[in-house]
């Protein structure tokens, strides 16, 4: 196995689902960032991890009589709350009946969350340039690697139109910007730009998220070049922990399960992102 | 508490197939066997070859609860053996393995190398699952299910439950049949057939075309069947279905269970088992568990 | 459109046993004929002799569901002749009458007396109903079916609907022998068996000890019978089970229904029927009910 | 038939679910009372009659993933809202999934009705005097019917305690109130008093709403003086107009829905209140 595909780095989450407090959510754009606080959590969860979410309360009821599973949201931020725990912080996505519940909870109520799960982004190899490639609400698990590596980080990330740019202020000023209607940044996909980035520095290391057909781009452009690349991948759960088989997308060695086994894969584990 | 000779602390189970101990360990690492959610642990189910499972997407969520198309992937049998049974064996509770054989020869070959490891508690047969088209049916058909019992039944020594097939217009008779042909004790129900469609193209949302419904949604028709299947059969039942409290645990205890297993309420909380556990007992201290006048 | 050879202005009925027009028209007076929310009314299922139906409590509320066990109460034949007919003719839409018979014999004479009516369309034979245990019987296989069709089939000139049980392992085998027997269109799911117990006294909650499952649980179970019999039967299938929305309706008719029914979500909303017309009118206005790539 | 059994007054309803707008939710002791505004709804529903009510957001979700069916109440005061339509009261007691859900509801949001519903309670014969009677939230119905006599209607309700004897303020001071904690008006069941009440006045009628076991021994106590009683029944209901058979009571003519032959009946229609 090539470097790789060495098991990225997980943090352990306790075995139970526990009750953060929401501390509100905030407008952002097309987006809503919602903020909690996880009393106990681990401190450390990576950039690339993911937490299970519902609603304390009202679970259900919504749209089709749904949601009933919790649903999955990788953090876009985690820090140590001055009163013990971690806040954390999740862009959410309204586009269906779970995270339109999570968009309507208000500060003080009961968030039910399971987490960290799953592997995250490996450190790039030393002296190689992370280079973060995000499309959408893709940017979710971007930007606490970005936060992370403390600005030594390329940043490029791709919206359909103005209102979801605004994801991009939190990478600071610094974040390169495509827009497929030209709103804000480059007239474009993340894409387009992508190659002459790559072209101008084989050292790096790509990280990527967003939409399947962005991230098989990425794959194939890296691929192309022999640039390592971690993809972090999104599929349908019902449980995030390994439990129900569920989740599984195709890789070299077969089905894996993207929430045990993922969301972040090694870009060469796949013949091409489904 | 005593299940077909076997010794457990409490009476709650995981349904085969929604726990994966291996990899819940991953995820939680030691703190699982330190708060281990369930009273016995059940494997999910393994075929004699190994098995990649139905094309994604494998899940549908539905009205109170979820269709599953997972198609029983696993190891196989020698897979399981040299893989999976070291690792179960360090579970804090005893093991039940569950297996399915798609004729006799297979299934014999299966209970007779799962039964001879001593690791072993307790085998599960699932003559019922409705992802193998075999599957739905023996386990809705008397004849067949005696068959396939009494095909198994001298290869261990080892307690055998049998999983019923829900889709059996009357699982009483099934049940009794299982009984007769040697079963130690009957598990039901296994998930119900179903099937949705993609909401903008309307082609089957689910790779394999259909699948089984589980979690509350069916929870009545389990209750149902737990009840009829206990007016039939003296073995013990193991109840399941839609379970996702101590009250639903009781109820499934006074429709005629001995013991309940957790399925689908697990994946929205990996310690539902444990809560639900603590909800039965409280109940049972309260003396609202199994009320004289009940049904039993 | 056309329904086994009668003209309907859609394809949304109401299911049997979910919609008196009778006591709605004494809620809602002359208003409920102007907006009547169904292109054909089907009525409660009609016996030869009156029956009282079940003792209460004939309700329990399911996840995204319920169970109920109203026994099937209604004036008998005659009652129903002289003074129901009357009023039904009264509706805007054409109407479609189900019956249910304990033998052959009492079969033959419901359809004969209901057939020989002009007020009535079309007649739809009940053999699934789960609160009568005949109906479990009859409905769930394919011999006993197509006896009783072949029983009444020469008994009347007018289109026959056969009501299917959904406790069947083989819905597909049962309305194909429906199909040669001489039925002109299968309805189904009529509700899965299920009960629900008391609370604090864990008894069985319904007066009648179990009942039938209904509503949006039951749904995806519904939608894959629907696709199953689809495969096997060429005459018209009227789908139904936990329909809710226009979404719901194009589901069933992409996976095979020609008509579809609204049961449980009119007791939410008496005028569901209505909703759910004009969503699935939007949805084929927009060609997003029936795309080319869908199932059929 | 008697009189009595002569089929009670009932307003028509729309025959469709609506949607109305909530007022408010006002704490009265151990009860809600929920003011919606009805805009299109019928001006003149009966007392007696009820609406079926849902939460027009998240209906369900709730304990034991329900509420599912819409919930039959009372309306216990009606009044034409100045902006047209009409104003409800409902007095709601939590009792369950579908109550607690009602009784969360916020001003401005959305209550699904759909009523009046059933056969309300018919005026007294003339020269008889109206004799309301009732036990715990059963006093609901009682208060539209108190209003619409103007007074001359005699008031005896009978509550657990202290807390729920706060609906009988509705009443106004004419009301005899008793607790079964004595906590308020005189100790002990609202049974006790209503014997001499009724050998005091052979020409009254009553009009009675509460527990079943009240409400039997209130038919048999009537029964037994040859004076006229109508009482309001509850039973589980999934429809409220009559489409399920699901509510039904025994009477001396067999079984009846409550939904459509009630919720009020005249007491010599039952052998006894089950
Ligand atoms: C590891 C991981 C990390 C993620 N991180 C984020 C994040 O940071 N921010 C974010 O906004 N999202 C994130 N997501 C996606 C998020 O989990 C989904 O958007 C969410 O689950 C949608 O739920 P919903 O109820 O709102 O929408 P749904 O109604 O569930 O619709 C979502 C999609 O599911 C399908 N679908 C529709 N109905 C059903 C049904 N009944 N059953 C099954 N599938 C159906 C459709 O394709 C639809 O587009 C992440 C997902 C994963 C796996
Ligand atoms: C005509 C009429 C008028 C009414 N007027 C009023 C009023 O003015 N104010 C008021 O507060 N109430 C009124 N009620 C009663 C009210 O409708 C019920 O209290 C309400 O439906 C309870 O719903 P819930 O979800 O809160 O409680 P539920 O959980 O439905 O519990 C209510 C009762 O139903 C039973 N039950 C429990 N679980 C279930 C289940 N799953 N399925 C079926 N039954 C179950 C139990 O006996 C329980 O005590 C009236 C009822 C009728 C029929
Ligand atoms: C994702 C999933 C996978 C399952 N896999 C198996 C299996 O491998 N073997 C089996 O006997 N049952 C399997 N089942 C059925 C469950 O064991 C159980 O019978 C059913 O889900 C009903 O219980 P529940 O409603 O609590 O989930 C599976 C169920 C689900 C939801
Ligand atoms: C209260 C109730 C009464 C019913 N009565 C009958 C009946 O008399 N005859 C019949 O064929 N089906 C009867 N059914 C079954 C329905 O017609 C329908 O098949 C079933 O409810 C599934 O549809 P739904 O989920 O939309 O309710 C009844 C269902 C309910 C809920
Ligand atoms: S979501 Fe259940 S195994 Fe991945
Ligand atoms: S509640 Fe449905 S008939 Fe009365």
């Amino acid at each position: 196995m090539t470097a790789s595909a060495a098991e990225p780095q997980r943090t352990l989450a306790p075995p139970e689902r526990r009750v953060a407090e929401v501390r509100g959510v905030r407008r952002l754009g097309a987006y809503d960032l919602l903020t909690a606080r996880d009393p106990v959590g681990p401190p450390g969860p990576r950039p690339g991890q993911f937490y299970m979410l519902a609603a304390g309360d009202r679970w259900g009821g919504g749209a089709g009589e749904r949601p009933f599973l919790p649903r999955a949201f990788s953090h876009a931020s985690a820090r140590p709350h001055p009163g013990g725990g971690v806040e954390l912080d999740f862009l959410l996505e309204d586009v269906g009946p779970g995270t339109h519940r999570l968009g309507e909870l208000q500060p003080g109520e009961a968030l039910m969350l399971l987490g960290p799960l799953g592997a995250g982004f490996r450190s790039p190899a030393p002296g190689t340039r992370p280079l973060l490639v995000g499309g959408g609400i893709g940017v979710a698990p971007l930007l606490c690697l970005h936060q992370e590596r403390r600005g030594d980080a390329q940043v490029l990330v791709g919206f359909r139109s103005h209102g979801h740019a605004a994801a991009a202020e939190l990478f600071g000023p610094g974040a390169r910007v495509v827009t497929e209607d030209g709103s804000v940044g480059t007239l474009g996909l993340v894409t387009e730009p992508l190659g002459a980035e790559l072209d101008a520095d084989p050292a790096a290391t790509v990280f990527a998220c967003g939409p399947p057909a962005m991230l098989e781009a990425v794959r194939f452009m890296c691929a192309q070049r022999g640039i390592e690349c971690q993809l972090a991948l999104e599929s349908g759960m019902a449980c995030g922990f390994g439990a129900c088989f569920g989740c599984v997308v195709e890789t070299v060695d077969g089905y894996r399960r993207v929430c045990v086994d993922g969301p972040v894969f090694a870009a060469n584990q796949l013949e091409r992102v489904p | 508490m005593d299940l077909c000779g076997v010794e457990l602390e409490g009476p709650v189970l995981n349904a085969s197939g929604t726990f994966d101990a291996i990899a819940a360990r991953r995820a939680f690492g030691d703190a699982l066997l330190e708060r281990f959610p369930f009273h016995a642990f059940v494997s999910k189910t393994v075929t004699l070859a190994a098995r990649e499972g139905n094309p994604p997407p494998r899940l549908w969520e539905a009205p109170a609860g979820m269709i599953n198309s997972i198609g029983l992937p696993n190891k196989g049998l020698a897979g399981f053996l040299s893989n999976d049974l070291p690792e179960l064996a360090g579970l804090p509770v005893p093991l039940i393995v569950s297996v399915m054989g798609f004729d006799h020869s297979e299934l014999a070959a299966l209970v007779e190398g799962v039964g001879a490891r001593e690791e072993v508690a307790m085998l599960e047969l699932n003559v019922s699952c409705p992802n193998v088209e075999t599957g739905v049916l023996v386990g809705a058909d008397p004849l067949e299910t005696s068959a396939a019992v009494a095909a198994v039944r001298d290869r261990t020594s080892k307690p055998l439950l049998v999983k019923l097939s829900p889709s059996s217009v009357d699982p009483g008779a099934v049940a009794l049949a299982a009984q007769e042909a040697g079963a130690d004790g009957v598990s039901l129900i296994n998930t119900l057939k179903g099937t949705a469609l993609h909401p903008q193209t309307r082609r089957p949302w689910l790779g394999a075309g259909s699948g089984g419904l589980s979690g509350p949604a069916v929870r009545a028709v389990a209750l149902e069947q737990v009840r009829s299947v206990a007016d039939r059969v003296a073995v013990p039942i193991v109840g399941m279905g839609g379970i996702a409290s101590g009250q639903d645990a009781a109820d499934f205890m006074a429709a005629g269970a001995h013991a309940v297993a957790v399925g689908t309420e697990s994946f929205r909380d990996p310690a539902a088992g444990a809560r639900i556990a603590a909800e039965l007992a409280a109940l049972e201290g309260a003396g609202r568990a199994h009320p004289p006048q009940a049904v039993r």
